[in-house]
Order: C-alpha cells, then structure tokens, then sequence
C-alpha cells in the first residue's frame, strides 16, 4: 500500500516527447512505473520507445486508461495542460514544471478543487510509492527503499537527502511526495497527512518544511487535531533574511510571516519532534520508530 | 520585480487613481524647478530607491517652497539608503519625486495579495493606513478587512462597494475607494503582480489620493508582461545577485563568510542553517539548480571566488538531476582557470558518485572530500574560524 | 407548506428604492410577506415605508437575518446583485429584471449552482405561496387562493389567466411560480416538480410551458421517471413562426427546435393531459382533480 | 440583430480568419471593377440579405471573369430575396459581395451557440459543412463534435485544439481550425452573440477559408456593443416590425387577418392558439408589455389599424402591472384620433377592470366587450369570416 500512486496507476507524460518529458517518462518506467502513453499534439502516432503518443489527453485516456499524469510543459504554458487533464479525468496530476505563473496556478487550481481531483506541484519532484515500484517523478529512485514512513516536503535535494538518510538507516518509504516550491501548490502537508493516516503501511511521516507561507502551521494544526501516528519534522531556512525569495518561488518570509522559527514553534507545540539538525533526521526517525 | 514609487503611481493614475500633483527628477536643478512649478506652498521630496522605511531613514524631506529645496534635494539624490529593509550595504538614491505635501484628513491602506493557501486574490483595507499592514495586523487586526476573489470570477463591483462601506460611510468616499480597489486589482492581476498597494491612501477633503504605493512583480510572469520588464531599475540591485541571475543561479547574499554553493533550494536554507548551527556564519546562499550545466557550475564558483568576504567555500551537493561529475567538471573548471587561494570543502552525494569523486582526485587540486555532511559543515566552520583568527 | 417561500421566508428587495423596487416591495408587504429590509448602496439608514434600507446585501443578511431576495436592478447591472446575493448566503433569490444579456446571467448561474443556491427568473414575475400568504414577485396577488395546485410557468400574463380560472373554478394554489422567459434561467421545471413532488400539501401540478429550448422535454423525462401526481399543461406558441423572438428572449423556435408540437408531443407521451385550448385549464384540473 | 456576411466576414478577418479576397459593392458597375481587380478567373457574386437559402433563391452566382458580370450583378442587386426564412414578402437586397471563388478541397462547420440548459457556451464542429447544422443533426448526428466552455473559465486551447483534431489529422489545419474555433468563440463571447458561424469552412489546399458567415447579436446586448449597433442594417427589417419596436412593442408579423393586442409574450402566443383552434388566422403577435403607458397602447392600436389586412381587431388583456383602465385609455385614444373602420372585439381581465369596462362604456366606441376569453375568440373568428366573405 502508499497513497495517491501505486502499481495499479496508469500514467501518461504530458510533453512526452521534449527531452526532460522523454528522459524522465523512460526512467519512471524504468524505476516500474506503468508508463501507458504520452501526449504532445500533433505527435498522434509516434512513439517514445514503445509508449504511444496521443494528440490530446482525452485520446490517451481513452485508448490506454490513464488515470495519473506528469506534466512537463513550459512555464508560460502549463495551466491549459493541467485543465486538459482535469477535463479529460486524471485523477492525479504531477506538475513537474518550475516558475509557473502563481495567477495561472490559482486559476486552474479552481477547477482542479471543484472536480475533486489532485495535483501535485507545480515545482514538484513529484511521488514515489517504493513498495509499489511506482515512480511519478525525476528523483533519482535508486536511494528509496520500501518501508513504514511517509515523506512530505516542500523541497527536492533536501528530500533526496532526508530519504537516503532513512535508507541508509534502514527505513524504507511508503511514500514520498514534494509538494512543490511554488507560492501556490495543489495537495498540502494537511492533504498528504489525512491521506497517511488512512494509508495501514504508514507508521509515521517525516515532514520537511520551509520558509514562507502558512502550510507547516496548517500541518501542525490539523496533527494536532486528527493525527496519531509519530511526526518527525524538519524546517529549512532559519537564516533566510526577510522579503528575499530563497531559490524557491515560495520560500519567502513577508512581512515578519513565514519564517522557519515560528513554523518549528508552531509543530513542536503540538507534540512534532522537530530536528534542528538536518543531518540528525534519520537517527531520529529511527529512535522514535523503535 | 520591484517599481519604484513614482512608477507605481504612474500605474494608478492610468487605472483612474488619484495621486499628487509631482514630477521625479534626477538632479537638484531639475527638483527646484519641479518644485516652483507646484505653484504650491508645502512640497516633499522623496527619495526613490526600493525600500519601505525611506522616511525614518532621511529619504523623505517635506519643505516649504521657502526652504532651499536644490540642497535637500542634492543631499537625498547623494544618499545611500541604510533602512530595516535594505541590509547594511543600504540602496542607491535613484531619482526624487518631487510632489505637493497635500492636506490629509485621514490615511487609510490598501493592498492586493495572493492568498497562497486558497489561490484567492485577496484585497485588503484599513482605516489605520500610514503604518505597515503587518503592524495593523498585530496591533489592530479588528481593523483591517478583506475581499477574497476567485481568480475565475474577477472582482465583482459589489465587492469593492462592500469593502468600500466599512471604510466610510460617505458615499462620495466610498465610490472612490471602491474604485481604487477595483484598479489595484485589475493592476494586480493584469501584471502579474506579488503585491499591490497604496498606503497611505489619504483622505483630502472629498478626494482621495494614494499618497504611496508600492507594486511589486512576479518574476516568473514578466515574460508577459514586456512593457513592465522594461522598468526594471538594475541600480536597485545587489551587483552579485543581478550577475547570478543573469547567469541562471539563484543567489542571495548574506553578512558571513562562509561562501556555499549547493543544489536545490530547501537544501540550499538546510546547509545555511547547518552551518550556523556549529556556529559559522554563511556568506550567501546559492542554488544552482537542477538542470546546471558545466558552465553554470563555473560561474557559481566564480561568483564565491570574487567574494572577497568568502574564507572559505562549502560544497553540498546531492545529484538528482545534476549529475556529480558535471558538478565536479564545473568546479575544477572554474578554478583551473583562476588558481585557487581558498580552502575548498566538497561533500557531494547521489547520481554518478563515484565518477565526480575520481574527477576531483584525479584533478590534483587541494579540495577536501567529506562524505559526512555534519562532519564537513563541521570543517567548514572551523576553517573559517581559524582564517578569521577567532 | 408550499414550496422555496413561506410564511417564515425573510424577505429583502435590491433595489427598493427604485420605482418598481417600492412598489412591489410594498405591494408584496401589502399581501402578508415579511419584507425585511431593502438594499440600494448609498442609502443605508433609510426607510421605505418602515422598511430599512441598507447599503450591501450582507449588512442587509446580518441585520435582518434574510434569506430571500427580490431584484428589482436595470438590465446592464443585474449580474452583479445576483452574485451580491449569493455570496452573502440568499437561498432563494428571484430576479424580476427582465433583458439581462443571456452571457451575465449564464456566468451568475454558475455561481449560483455551485453555491448550492435556488435562481428563479431573471425575467420572471416570482414566487407566491397564498396559504403562507408569501408573495415574492409581481403577479396581482388578489386572483391567486390557497389550496393544492402547484403551478409552474414560463410566462407572466399567461399564468395569472391560469391562475384565475383555477381560482374561479374553485381550486387554489399550493405555490405557484414563473421560471422567467430568459433563454437562460435558474430554476428549471425539473427543478420545481422535484420540489412540489416532496410537497404533501400540492396534489396536482399545472404546467405552462412555450416555444424555445427544451426545458418541456426535459419535465417530460423527469415526469416519467419520478413524477406521480398528476400534471395538466399547457403550451403556448403553435403558430410562432421559427426565427422569431415571441416578446420574451427564450421564447423562440430555432433551427426546428424548441417548438410547440414538439413539447406537446413529449408531455403527452409520458401521460401528461396536454390542454389545447386555453381557456379549458381549470375545468380540465377540476376533472383531474376529482 | 443580425450581421450582413460582410459585416461577418470582415469582423472574423479582424480575429485572423482568413476569409475570400473581395469586396461589398453597391452598384453593378463597381460589381464589375471588383471583380476584374480580383485578377481571378472565377467569380463570385452574392446578394448580402438576412436570410439562408440565397443560393437557392437566386442571390448566388458563380462566374468566369468573361461572363457579363456586370448585367449578373444588376439582376441581384434589384431581387427581392424570397426563401423559406424570409416569408412571402422576401428581403431587399442591400449589397452585393464580389469575391473570389477558391478551390475547395473539403467543406467543414464551426458554429457557436449559447447552451440554453447548462449556461455554457457550446462550440459545434462537423466535417459536413456546407449544410445547415440542423440538417447534419438529422442526417449524421455523429458528424457534429462539441465542446462546452464553463463561461468563467473561458474557452482553453486544448479544448479548440482537441475539437480541431476530430476534424483532421493535419496539424496545419488542425492548428488554422482551433484558431478559428478560438476567433469565433471570441467573437460571441466579445459581442454578445446569438449565433456565431462559419458555414462553409472550406479546405482550400493548406489554407482554411470562412466562405460564409453568419452572426447574429442580442439585443439585450446591444446597449454594451455600441459599434454592432451601428451595423444595423433596417432595410432588412420588416417596417412595421421596426417602428413596433421604435414604439417599444413586441410586434412579428403574420399571414392571417385577425389584429391582435395582449398583453405578455405567453399570453400573446396563447390568444393566437386560441383564434387557430376556432379556425381563425392573426395577422400579427402583438405583446403591449407589462409597464405599457396609454401611448404605448395607442401605438399599439395605430399599428393594428394601419395594417390593410387586418378586418377585426381582438384585444385580450389580462391585467397586471399594466391596470385595464391604462390600456382602454390607449385604445380610445388611438380610435378617437383617428376613427373606427373595424369591428374591435375586446376581452379584458384583471387590475382595475371595472374602471377599464366603464371607460369603453362611457366611450360610446362600438368595441364588443366580452367577459369569456373562448367565446371572445369564436367571436372574433366569426366576424372575421364574415368580413372575407369566408
């Protein structure tokens, strides 16, 4: 088991046939994805090794079942893909895309949340369930493992990093998620954590926060409220100066709000064990699994 | 993307908003003139430079026409802004607007902003304009009201009214500010705006005029917006974050000494902050990116060489998509070119590993590998500590 | 009991101090609604005839507690009270201005349904409920009595004369309503049998329909379906030529659809007694009803 | 109201629709010089009047530039168009377009109507154009694709793009018909249409033609379309429907020779049932409107009795809004102005009816009053027959 994505998904690659859509629907496939088609109109016909590619979505899903799909459209385009693939009835859509226009993210979120659908990102490495050899994403596979915890963050390499920590430490991954580094982003830490405490094989989360915006606060309120299982919990960006963007779009403290002390606050308030040294993150994950 | 405030207002009164009567120049001559053509007793000069607070900081001069307009005025354009905003190396003066100081009854505050958690403009107003929002906020927060839109919707006029009326009663006023907000959103939203706002909007009598404004751009939409990239004031920037960014890196800098480069954001605030924990003090951040190439890695190595406050540089690198060796090609690239005076700590993990570890060993150059992360952040900090004899 | 308004509905009008905004404000006071409060922006603290005359419709809700809401607003500007309306939480909101361009009410509606809200009109003459002594519109509420028929109508004029027979004839009305002669309302007839068919008090439904759309065929399907009571319509325009807006905007024949013989057709079908001549309704229901 | 095909054509042109080279004239001699500037050998010639079927009816030519264009052009230009859309009476000719006549390789359809049921805007796409989207519905329903547009959310281009490719495999003109399902959606959405149409759109080797166009605005509309109100072209109305209009009345003429006056659409509609089923025929559907004043009556009545056709005049008024004494005010007014040469049959009802009834009475005006609308009808009905000697 794991959430969103599992061997059972159906996934197509919008913008399959550009070089980061081929390179990374290969390696999905290659990590054991169930890559059923692709779409880039005008393409109908051809062939990515082996995975059709389709005109519209709406094609794609009619000929292969796709219920999940990864996006990677430039920036200036990839609202009207994201709306294609609500419209067309994918049920969760990865945006891998960067620097999306926020306007254009709200907008199409609108329709995403009204037809009770899921995105992913933008800005996303995007989902990986190990247990189920199922990758929607770029990150590099090989350092996940199957095992009881479930990740969430807001961020890519430092993901990367915490999960190769717990591998290495011998916890595998139900599932792990970015949520994206974008202001506005589709599935938040509140979405993932409901999601996990309804998910058997999850035993406990490792939540990766950053600077700016509300999410983390969000988090601890609704873990405070309805979550059980252990949270173990890392903020990054205590030094980050104020009204300045740190590489992520989102990662901004405004206004004195957002900033990583009152987000470590806020989640050890209600009972997170927070770790202050990134580097600490999978001992301490093991020691409260044990 | 930030304007200035003289280009903000140009902005607001094209959407019907009422501001001073003014003139931004760019010497002391030019402001005397600007100044007697006011054909106005009180005046003001406001220094334009990117930054709230320009006021307690002496960039804001309101004089009668009496006072020796041409000396203040030389002796703001001189100025280099030093504000809460700005950090220590402060901001450039780059014009002044020279603007009739009129008649304030009351000052109120309006402002746009993207609610990042529901994806909902939202448009804020205050009877306490003249402070900041977040002091509203704090102090006040019974006093500040708010419309969220439905980017799908827009702003519907009854919208604006409603928020109008718990400003004011009178209708002349209300009709006024519901315009106004209805122009700062169709700013917000037509140029892809981070923030839209005027404070204070006075109250002068039966007008209302935005006697501040501040519009903030998305940098990540100005490819469609041409006409707004195009008032991009280089000046405002920091030298090295502006010649990061044209080299596709994202760079902020900071008051250490430690220069770092990593790849990716959150890991990028991870090391800042691992650092600081074993007490060294980091003199940027740096991302350089997933899809870096060897070029992009040379130039972020560059740009921390050039930083004559740098000690000592840190490498953190996990390979996602970037790979290690290109990471690795890049570094020795860049020092091959320039020589190297600094010690060099690298702690690189992920794709092709062992490929961008063979590179560094076999380039001959004094880089020390760490393959612990807290052990190399360790090293780092006292490095610098060492160098800077603390 | 009657359906959408009764005697506890709490009434105001936008655009009460408008000519037809008083008067029918008053007119419907006159017939025993609880008319509220009014709403026109500038006027807040004055008073038509006692009743107080607020700025917004959400000072108007908070004050008086209203939930329903005649519009009385010119053509042009209509869209927005509708959506004032809702989103200051109207249940029932019934537009008399007649001329709204189709695209504005067809972009308010959609507000409207996701909201959950109840649209009747625009372009109707509203709602009246005589033994809740409710009346929410325009008709002369003289010719209307209590009693177990529902009507529901596309047409103004044409139901008072309805009404009047079935009055005369000694049968009253449990709630009778215009859907408006828009070609885009919000209440449909599908939408009010589902209601007078969960309403004990109503044991017959009248139904007057005309040329133009297809909101007929769609009673017809419903009534076949989940429609037990008996219904008795009527349907105006078999000699309208095709082409020709007949008075209202919605009613007109376009491209061989939307007409007469058509909906007649289908209510016949599924076992509605269709009245071909006008003046025959009341002595038709009276048999039906016997 | 509707659009000429020129007026339709140069407004797709103006949203990159390529239409045929050519040009409206308004006489046969510039029909002549348009068609040799064309520098084409073939020629077409189409009579600009607000109906379908002009082919048919003789309003469409196709030429060789050495046929006598000239003596073509003046024939069309004099017809009085009769088809199955425009009645007995026919449409002027107001113009004559001249234009060239491509090769075409394929005829599609693209139409856009508003979704009576659902609110949505509703783009309708066949590969068989060429006949009337109505035609295609009966005979190959399968033939007809369409997407609806959620009126907020606006159309998006996978949706043009996705109805597009059900047309065509060529992305050429996959691309050149989701650009023109754009620019017509566009167009209804800017301007308030009824009906936005290009019919036929020909193939016409790698380019994509609007040979005809159809678009039609509503009125409700017009107020906020000041410049489609001023295409309006009144020589294709009919005049009394025009000054009915003028005067603010519902008015469309018909075949028969019983004058009708009712007050509402629906109850107007129902009078001309009720006069059918007694085997009468009305000359006219005549809605006086809820908020009619005793002029707007009196019009009413001038309109009946101006109409040569009319032999009995049948006034059926059930009072609302409008109070019965109101309307027998206009009626007396109109007659005594100007006399009574018809038998005038009324059956009036409802606000202030006994007010009403003793204005007629006190009139001394030979008007029938009756109380029972059926038997005001077969009354009506029978006078008429009467009077034709039926």
């Amino acid at each position: 088991m794991a959430i969103l994505v599992n061997r059972e998904s159906r996934i197509i690659c919008q913008g399959i046939t550009g070089r980061n859509g081929t390179f990374h629907s290969l390696a999905c496939r290659d990590y054991g994805s169930n890559l059923v088609g692709g779409v880039t109109p005008g393409k109908k016909g051809a062939f990515v090794d082996g995975i059709p590619v389709f005109n519209t979505v709406e094609e794609a899903v009619q000929e292969t079942g796709a219920n999940v799909s990864l996006i990677f459209i430039p920036a200036a385009h990839a609202k009207d893909p994201i709306l294609e693939a609500v419209d067309a009835g994918i049920e969760v859509i990865v945006c891998i895309t960067e620097g999306i226009p926020p306007l254009d993210t709200a907008s199409a979120l609108f329709t995403v949340k009204e037809k009770g659908r899921v995105l992913v990102g933008p800005n996303t490495p995007g989902i990986i369930s190990p247990a189920e050899k199922c990758k929607v994403g770029i990150m590099p596979g090989y350092i996940h493992s199957p095992g009881p915890v479930g990740v969430i963050s807001r961020s890519g390499t430092l993901t990367y990093e915490v999960v190769d920590q717990l591998t290495k430490a011998g916890m595998g991954q139900s599932t792990c998620l970015g949520l994206g580094g974008d202001p506005v982003v589709g599935l938040s830490f509140v979405d993932c954590l409901r999601l996990f405490r309804d998910d058997p094989n999850t035993e406990a989360v490792v939540l990766i926060g950053e600077i700016g915006g509300s999410a983390e606060e969000q988090a601890a309120d609704f873990i405070k409220a309805e979550f059980q299982k252990p949270v173990i919990a890392y903020v990054a960006g205590r030094l980050a100066p104020p009204g300045k963007r740190m590489g992520h779009a989102g990662a901004i403290i405004s206004g004195g709000s957002g900033t990583a002390q009152g987000k470590i606050k806020a989640l050890k308030d209600v009972g997170v064990e927070v770790v202050e040294n990134l580097t600490k993150v999978g001992q301490v994950v093991r020691e409260v699994l044990k | 993307m930030n304007l200035h405030e003289f280009q903000s207002k140009r902005i607001l009164m094209e959407k019907g908003v009422n501001v001073p009567r003014g003139t931004v120049v760019y010497d002391a001559l030019e402001a005397l003139v600007a100044a007697r053509n006011l054909k106005t007793d009180k005046i003001v000069l406001k220094a334009q430079a990117h930054s709230g607070g320009r006021g307690k900081a002496g960039g804001i001069s309101v004089l009668s026409i009496d006072d020796d307009v041409k000396k203040v005025a030389e002796r703001i354009l001189q100025m280099t802004l030093v504000t809460n905003q700005t950090g220590p190396q402060g901001k450039p003066v780059s014009a002044l607007l020279v603007e009739e100081a009129p008649r304030i009854d009351a000052e109120l505050y309006l402002g746009v902003v993207l609610d990042r958690n529901h994806g909902e403009v939202t448009i804020m107003a205050s009877p306490a304009g003249g402070m900041d929002i977040e002091t509203i906020a704090r102090e006040a927060p019974e006093k500040i009201f708010t419309v969220k839109v439905n980017p799908l919707r827009g702003l519907c006029p009854f919208q604006a009214r409603a928020l109008a009326y718990k400003l004011t009663d009178k209708n002349i006023l209300a009709n006024q500010i519901a315009n106004a907000a209805k122009a700062l959103y169709d700013i917000f939203v037509g140029y892809d705006c981070t923030l839209a706002e005027i404070n204070p909007l006075v109250v002068s009598g039966e007008t209302l005029l935005a006697l501040d404004a501040k519009i903030n751009l998305d940098d990540h939409a100005l490819f469609r917006r041409p006409q707004m990239a195009a008032l991009r004031d280089r000046s405002q920037e920091d030298p090295v974050e502006l010649s990061a960014r044209l080299a596709g890196l994202s760079y902020i800098r900071l008051e250490g000494d430690i220069g770092c480069m990593v790849n990716g954001a959150g890991l990028a605030m991870a090391t800042l902050d691992l650092i600081s924990i074993h007490g060294g003090s980091p003199a940027n951040f740096l991302d350089v990116g997933g899809g870096a190439s060897e070029q992009v890695v040379a130039d972020a190595m560059n740009i921390l060489l050039d930083d004559k406050r740098v000690k000592v540089v840190f490498i953190n690198i996990f390979g996602g998509i970037l790979r290690c060796d290109v990471l690795a090609r890049g570094v020795i690239k860049a020092i091959k070119e320039r020589g190297l005076e600094l010690p060099v700590v690298a702690r690189i993990e992920g794709t092709n590993i062992d490929l961008g570890r063979k590179l560094f060993a076999d380039s001959g150059l004094p880089i020390q590998m760490m393959s612990s992360l807290d052990e190399a952040a360790q090293l780092v900090v006292a490095k610098a500590k060492e160098l800077s004899g603390n």
